[in-house]
C-alpha cells in the first residue's frame, strides 16, 4: 500500500506549474472532455500530441508519467487485444477462425489513444499542483460545500487511516498471518476491515468534537489566496480554443 | 472495476452524471431532513476514508488479483449516504491514484452506489426476517460486486456492440471477486455485531451492562 | 476573583449506561492553573467534553457566568478552547493554514483578521513558516503544537487541554509545557489540563482535583501530593522528587513543610530546611531507618 | 553468552525519502534487558518492524544466528514477539481468546495445544477469565495486557515491546513493568523495549542503547544516564531521582560511584555513600552551591 503522493512534483516551476488553479481545472476539464470525444483517430492523434506537448511544457518527469498511467492498462489492454478480433468487420488477417478487422483495430486504437491522451493531461493538471490547490479550487468553482468539506476531510484522514491500517497490518503478520484467499485468511481480513471500520467511526465522532470546538456548523472552510492574471485568462482561452479545435477539426477536415 | 476516460461514449458518460447529481441531491436532502448535516459529515468523511483505504487491500486469486470494492459493506454500514459517501471515494481514487478516469466519475459512481443502496435495502429486508447477520452480511457483499459486474456490463454493452467481449472478460474475472467479498463482508458484520452494532442498520438490544 | 468554570452536579452516562461522571461540583476561577488527574477511565475526557459542549447538559455547566447549553457557538469558542489528546483528531484539514484559520473563519472573521490569528497563534507556538505544510508530514511533536495553535487563534479565555504531554519526548515535553506556562502567565488564560505524567503536574497547576468517576479530592499540588492514601485508592501515585525527599527523611532529613514536587522545587526546599536547621542537615542511617523506609515504600509504591 | 539479536549495519528509508535507520548495528545477548530510547522519530518503531520482518531488509537482521528474512514464518513468530504501542492495533479479533489463540493457530500448533497455550498466557496477564471478552471493550490497562498475552502465546524467546507503559496510569504502569520483569527473570526471555518515560527506564533494562536514526550510545543505563550531554543532543533527559541527586551533589552530598535512577534505588545509593563517608554525611550551603546548582540545571533541563 503506498500514500498518494500524486503531487510530489508540485514544486517544479513550468508555465504549467504556474497557471492558476481555478483556470487550470477549467480549462484542462474542457480539454479532458473534448479529448475523450474525438470521433476519429487523426482527431485523437491531434489531441494526444497536445497532451504530450502540454506535458512536455510542464516539466513532469516521464517516470512520474508512466508509473501513474499504468492503472489504466486494466481497461485499455483487454480493449486492444479483444477488439480487434471480436468485433466483426474487414479481416485485415485471419487464421482458421481467428480474424483480425479492420473496424476492431481501428475502435480499439482509437479508445487507446483517447485514453492516453486524458490520462496525461489528467496527470498534468494533478501533478503540478498541490492537491489541496485543486481542492480549494474546486471549492471557488462553485463545486457544492458538502462535496468540498467531505473531498478536504477525507484526503485528510486517508493518511491517517493508512498508517492505522498499516500498524494493524504488522501486527498480523507480527502473529504469523499471510493473506491467502481462503476462507479463513478472507475472514481474517473481515476482521481487519471490520476494526478499522471502528476505530474510524470512534475517531470520526472524536473529529467531530474536535470540529465542533471549534465553531464548525457545516459550513464551507477555507480561504483561497489564489488570483488570475491576464496570462492566465489567455492561457485559459487557448485552452479551450484547442478544445473547440479538437470538436471542428473533424468536420473542417472531412 | 473503474471505467478510465477515453473508453465510453458521450451519451453514457452525460447519463452516468445526470444520474449521480439526482441521487446526490436526493440523498443530500433525506439527510438534511432526517437530522444534522454537520454532525454527518466529519462523520461521513472519516468513514469513507476508512473505506478507501480497506479497498486498496489487493487479494490475489489466481488467475486473476484485484483490489477489494467493499460497496456492498458501504451500503450497509453507512445507508442512503453510502452513494455521496462512494463518489466522494471514487473523486479521491480518479484524483490520487487514477484508479477510473475523471470525465466517468458519473458512471463509476452509478456503478458501485446503486449496488451499494440496494445492498442497504436487502440488509434491512433480511434483518426483519431474522436471518443471522453476518449471513445477510456476506450475500450483501457478494451481492454488491455482482451487481456492479451487471451494471458494467450492461454500460459497456449499451456504448456499443464492440464491447462485447471485453463485457464478458471483465465479468468472468469478478466472479472470483465476488466470492471473496462476500466472505470477507460476512466476516466484518460478524464482527460488528460483536464489537460494534451501533454501526449495522439494526435495532440496539437496549442498554448493557 | 471571577468564576471561570463553574460546574454543578454533573453527572453523565454514555448510551450503553456506562457511568462516567457523578455528581461532579467543581470551580475554576480566572487565571487559575488547574490540573485534572485520575486514573485510566476516570471521566477526564468526558468532563472536558462538557466544557465545550460538544456533550450537551442541562444547565449544570458554566462559562463565566453563563451556561454553555445555551450560548451562542461563536461566543463559546471565544471562552473555552479544548485541545484534545490526539493530534490527528484535531487536524482535519490537508494544511496548516487552514486548520489554524478554521476557528477564526467559523467564528465570521474579516479575512485579514483570519490572518493575522493564525500567524500569531502559528508564531506563537514556533511553527511560523509551516502554514503550507501538511500534517502527516509533520513529526508527533509538531502535530501537538499545531493542534494547540488551533485551539489559540480562536484566542479563547480558558485553555483545556488533554494530556498534553502525553507520548512526547523530554525536550517537546518542556517545550510545550513551557509554553502553556507563558500563555497563562502572559495572556492571563486560565489553563486546565488533565493527565497521568504526575512528574509533570507541579509544572502545570497550582491547584490539582483528583477525578474517580466523581471528585474525590480538591487542593493544592502539595496537599493531594502528600496525601499518599488517596493517591493509593485512585491508582496515583506522588512524583519522584516528592518520594525521593520522603526517603531522606528516613535518613534523618527534616523536612520543611512542603516537599518538592518536582526537580526545579528541590533547592528552593532544601534551601528551606537548611535555614530552620541552622545551615546544616547531617543524613544518617539510624534504628528506625529500616522501618521507616518499608513504611514509605508500603505507602508509596505499587 | 549467545547472540539472541544481531543487526548489522542495516540502514533503512520510507518510500517518500524519509531516512529513518542509517547504519545501526546492535548485539543483543540471550537475557538481557535492553532499552531503546530515543526522541519522537528517532527510528525506534521502524527498528522493530525490522526485528520482526515486518519490513524486509537483505539479511542484515539476525535472530539466534539466524537471518530473520530467510526465516519461515512459523519459526520466525516463535523466536521474536513484537508488542506495539497502541493495543487497539492488536486486538482485531472479536473476542480475547481468539485474539490470544491468533498466533498460536498460524503456527500450526494443535488445538489442544493452543488451547493450552492462550490458558497459559492469559494466566500469566491476569485476565484468566476474561476469554469470552470483546477485546474492544476493556480498560486500557487491561487492553494493553492482553496485547502482551496475544504475543506471550506464541511463547517467544525475544519479546520486543514498543512504548508498553504509555499512557498507562501509574498503577497500572507498575504492574506491566512488574511483569515484563517477571518474564526475564523466570523465563529468562530476552526483553527489549522502545520508551520515552525515562524515569521508568531503570526499571525495565540494565542495557541502553540511544537512537538517533543511528546508534549514537550503547551501555549500561548509569553510563547512559550520567552523561548529560549525550542526552540533550537527542532531546532526552536524566531521571528524577538522577538529578535530585546531582542537586543535593551541590549541597554537598559526596556522591558515591552510582547514582540512583530510580526511586527504589535510592536508599541504597545513600547506604552507599553513607558507608563510604564514615556514616554521616552533611547537607549544607557553600560559596559554590549556587553556581553548581546553575550548571546542572543547564545541563539537565530544557
Ligand atoms: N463513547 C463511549 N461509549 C461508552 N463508554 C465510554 C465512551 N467513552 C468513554 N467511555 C467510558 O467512560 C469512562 C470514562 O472515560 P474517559 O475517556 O472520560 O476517561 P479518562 O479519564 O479520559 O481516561 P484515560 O486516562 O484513559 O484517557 C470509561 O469507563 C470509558 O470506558
Ligand atoms: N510510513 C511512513 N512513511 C514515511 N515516513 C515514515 C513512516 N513511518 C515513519 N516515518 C518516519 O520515519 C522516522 C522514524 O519513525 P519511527 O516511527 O520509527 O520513530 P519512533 O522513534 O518510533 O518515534 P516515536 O517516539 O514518535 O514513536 C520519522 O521521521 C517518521 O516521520
Ligand atoms: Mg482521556
Ligand atoms: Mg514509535
Amino acid at each position: 500500500m503506498r500514500y498518494p503522493d500524486i503531487d510530489k512534483y508540485a514544486w517544479l516551476d513550468s508555465p504549467i506549474h504556474r497557471l492558476e488553479p481555478r483556470i487550470k481545472i477549467l480549462s484542462f476539464t474542457v480539454l479532458i472532455f473534448s479529448a475523450v470525444f474525438v470521433g476519429n483517430i487523426p482527431a485523437a492523434l491531434l489531441a494526444l500530441a497536445v497532451a504530450l506537448l502540454i506535458l512536455i511544457l510542464s516539466r513532469l518527469p516521464v517516470r512520474f508519467v508512466l508509473q501513474r498511467s499504468t492503472p489504466i492498462l486494466v481497461f485499455v489492454l483487454p480493449i486492444l487485444l479483444l477488439m480487434p478480433l471480436t468485433v466483426p468487420g474487414t479481416p485485415i488477417w485471419s487464421a482458421g477462425p481467428v480474424a483480425f478487422t479492420e473496424e476492431g483495430l481501428s475502435y480499439a486504437v482509437l479508445i487507446t489513444i483517447r485514453a492516453v491522451a486524458a490520462i496525461v493531461l489528467v496527470l498534468t493538471l494533478l501533478g503540478t499542483q498541490r492537491i489541496e490547490a485543486t481542492l480549494r479550487a474546486l471549492s471557488l468553482l462553485r463545486v457544492p460545500g458538502v462535496i468540498i468539506q467531505m473531498l478536504f476531510f477525507t484526503y485528510r484522514y486517508i493518511y491517517v487511516m493508512m498508517d492505522e491500517f498499516l500498524s494493524i497490518w504488522s501486527a498480523m503478520r507480527a502473529k504469523g498471518y499471510t493473506l491467502r484467499p481462503n476462507r479463513y485468511g478472507l475472514s481474517i481480513i473481515g476482521n481487519l476491515v471490520g476494526m478499522l471500520l471502528v476505530k474510524s467511526y470512534e475517531r470520526a465522532e472524536r473529529v467531530y468534537c474536535g470540529m465542533e470546538a471549534r465553531g464548525y456548523r457545516g459550513k464551507p472552510i477555507t480561504v483561497a489566496p489564489f488570483s488570475i492574471t491576464a496570462a492566465d485568462y489567455f492561457a485559459c482561452l487557448l485552452l479551450i480554443g484547442i478544445a473547440g479545435g479538437l470538436q471542428v477539426y473533424p468536420l473542417v477536415a472531412l | 472495476m473503474h471505467i478510465s476516460d477515453g473508453v465510453l461514449p458521450m451519451p453514457v458518460i452525460v447519463a452516468g452524471w445526470v444520474i449521480t447529481i439526482i441521487l446526490l441531491a436526493g440523498t443530500l436532502r433525506w439527510a438534511a431532513k432526517k437530522g444534522d448535516i454537520a454532525r454527518e459529515i466529519p462523520k461521513l468523511s472519516v468513514m469513507a476514508g476508512a473505506f478507501f483505504v480497506a479497498s486498496l487491500i489487493h487479494i490475489d486469486i489466481p488467475p486473476s488479483s484485484a483490489h477489494l470494492i467493499l460497496n456492498g459493506l458501504v451500503g450497509v454500514v453507512l445507508g442512503p449516504l453510502s452513494y455521496l459517501a462512494l463518489f466522494i471515494g471514487l473523486t479521491l481514487q480518479a484524483l490520487l491514484f487514477q484508479h477510473g478516469g475523471i470525465t466517468v466519475i458519473g458512471i463509476n459512481t452509478v456503478n458501485v452506489g446503486i449496488p451499494a443502496l440496494i445492498c442497504y435495502l436487502a440488509f434491512l429486508a433480511g434483518s426483519k426476517r431474522g436471518i443471522p447477520l453476518p449471513a445477510i452480511g456476506g450475500v450483501c457483499g457478494g451481492l454488491g460486486v455482482l451487481l456492479t459486474v451487471v451494471l458494467l456490463v450492461l454500460v459497456l454493452v449499451v456504448s456499443g456492440d464492440q464491447f462485447f467481449a471485453v463485457a464478458g472478460l471483465l465479468a468472468g474475472a469478478h466472479l472470483p471477486i465476488a466470492v471473496a467479498e462476500a466472505i470477507v463482508t460476512g466476516a466484518v458484520v460478524g464482527y460488528l455485531v460483536r464489537v460494534k452494532p451501533e454501526l449495522l442498520p439494526i435495532p440496539l438490544k437496549g442498554e448493557k451492562k | 476573583m471571577n468564576e471561570a468554570v463553574t460546574i454543578r452536579d454533573l453527572s453523565h452516562r454514555y448510551p450503553d449506561g456506562t457511568v462516567s461522571l457523578e455528581d461532579v461540583s467543581l470551580t475554576v476561577h480566572g487565571g487559575e492553573r488547574l490540573a485534572i488527574v485520575g486514573q485510566n477511565g476516570a471521566g477526564k475526557t468526558t468532563l472536558f467534553l462538557h466544557l465545550n459542549g460538544s456533550i450537551k447538559s442541562p444547565d449544570n455547566v458554566f462559562v463565566f457566568g453563563e451556561s454553555v447549553r445555551s450560548m451562542p457557538i461563536e461566543e463559546r469558542i471565544q471562552k473555552v478552547g479544548v485541545v484534545f489528546q490526539d493530534p490527528d483528531d484535531q487536524l482535519f484539514m490537508p494544511t496548516l493554514y487552514d486548520d489554524v484559520a478554521f476557528g477564526p473563519i467559523n467564528m465570521g472573521l474579516s479575512r485579514d483578521e483570519v490572518d493575522r490569528r493564525v500567524r500569531e497563534a502559528l508564531a506563537t507556538v514556533g511553527l511560523s513558516g509551516f502554514e503550507d505544510r501538511v500534517p502527516h508530514h509533520m513529526s508527533y511533536g509538531e502535530k501537538k503544537r499545531a493542534a494547540l495553535a488551533a485551539v489559540l487563534s480562536m484566542e479563547p479565555r480558558i485553555l483545556v487541554l488533554d494530556e498534553p504531554t502525553a507520548n512526547l519526548d523530554p525536550k517537546n515535553r518542556a517545550h510545550l509545557i513551557d509554553l502553556i506556562n507563558r500563555l497563562n502567565r502572559e495572556k492571563g488564560i486560565t489553563t486546565i489540563v488533565a493527565m497521568h505524567d504526575v512528574n509533570a503536574v507541579s509544572h502545570l497547576a497550582d491547584r490539582v482535583v483528583v477525578l474517580n468517576t466523581t471528585i474525590v479530592a480538591d487542593g493544592d499540588v502539595h496537599s493531594i501530593f502528600s496525601d499518599s492514601k488517596l493517591l493509593k485508592e485512585n491508582n496515583l501515585e506522588a512524583p519522584d522528587a516528592y518520594k525521593l525527599f520522603r526517603i531522606m527523611g528516613c535518613y534523618g532529613y527534616a523536612c520543611c513543610n512542603a516537599l518538592p514536587l518536582s526537580v526545579a522545587d528541590a533547592p528552593g526546599a532544601l534551601d528551606a530546611s537548611l535555614e530552620e536547621n541552622g545551615g546544616a542537615i547531617s543524613l544518617r542511617r539510624d534504628g528506625r531507618t529500616a522501618e521507616e523506609l518499608r513504611e514509605v515504600f508500603e505507602r508509596f509504591e505499587y
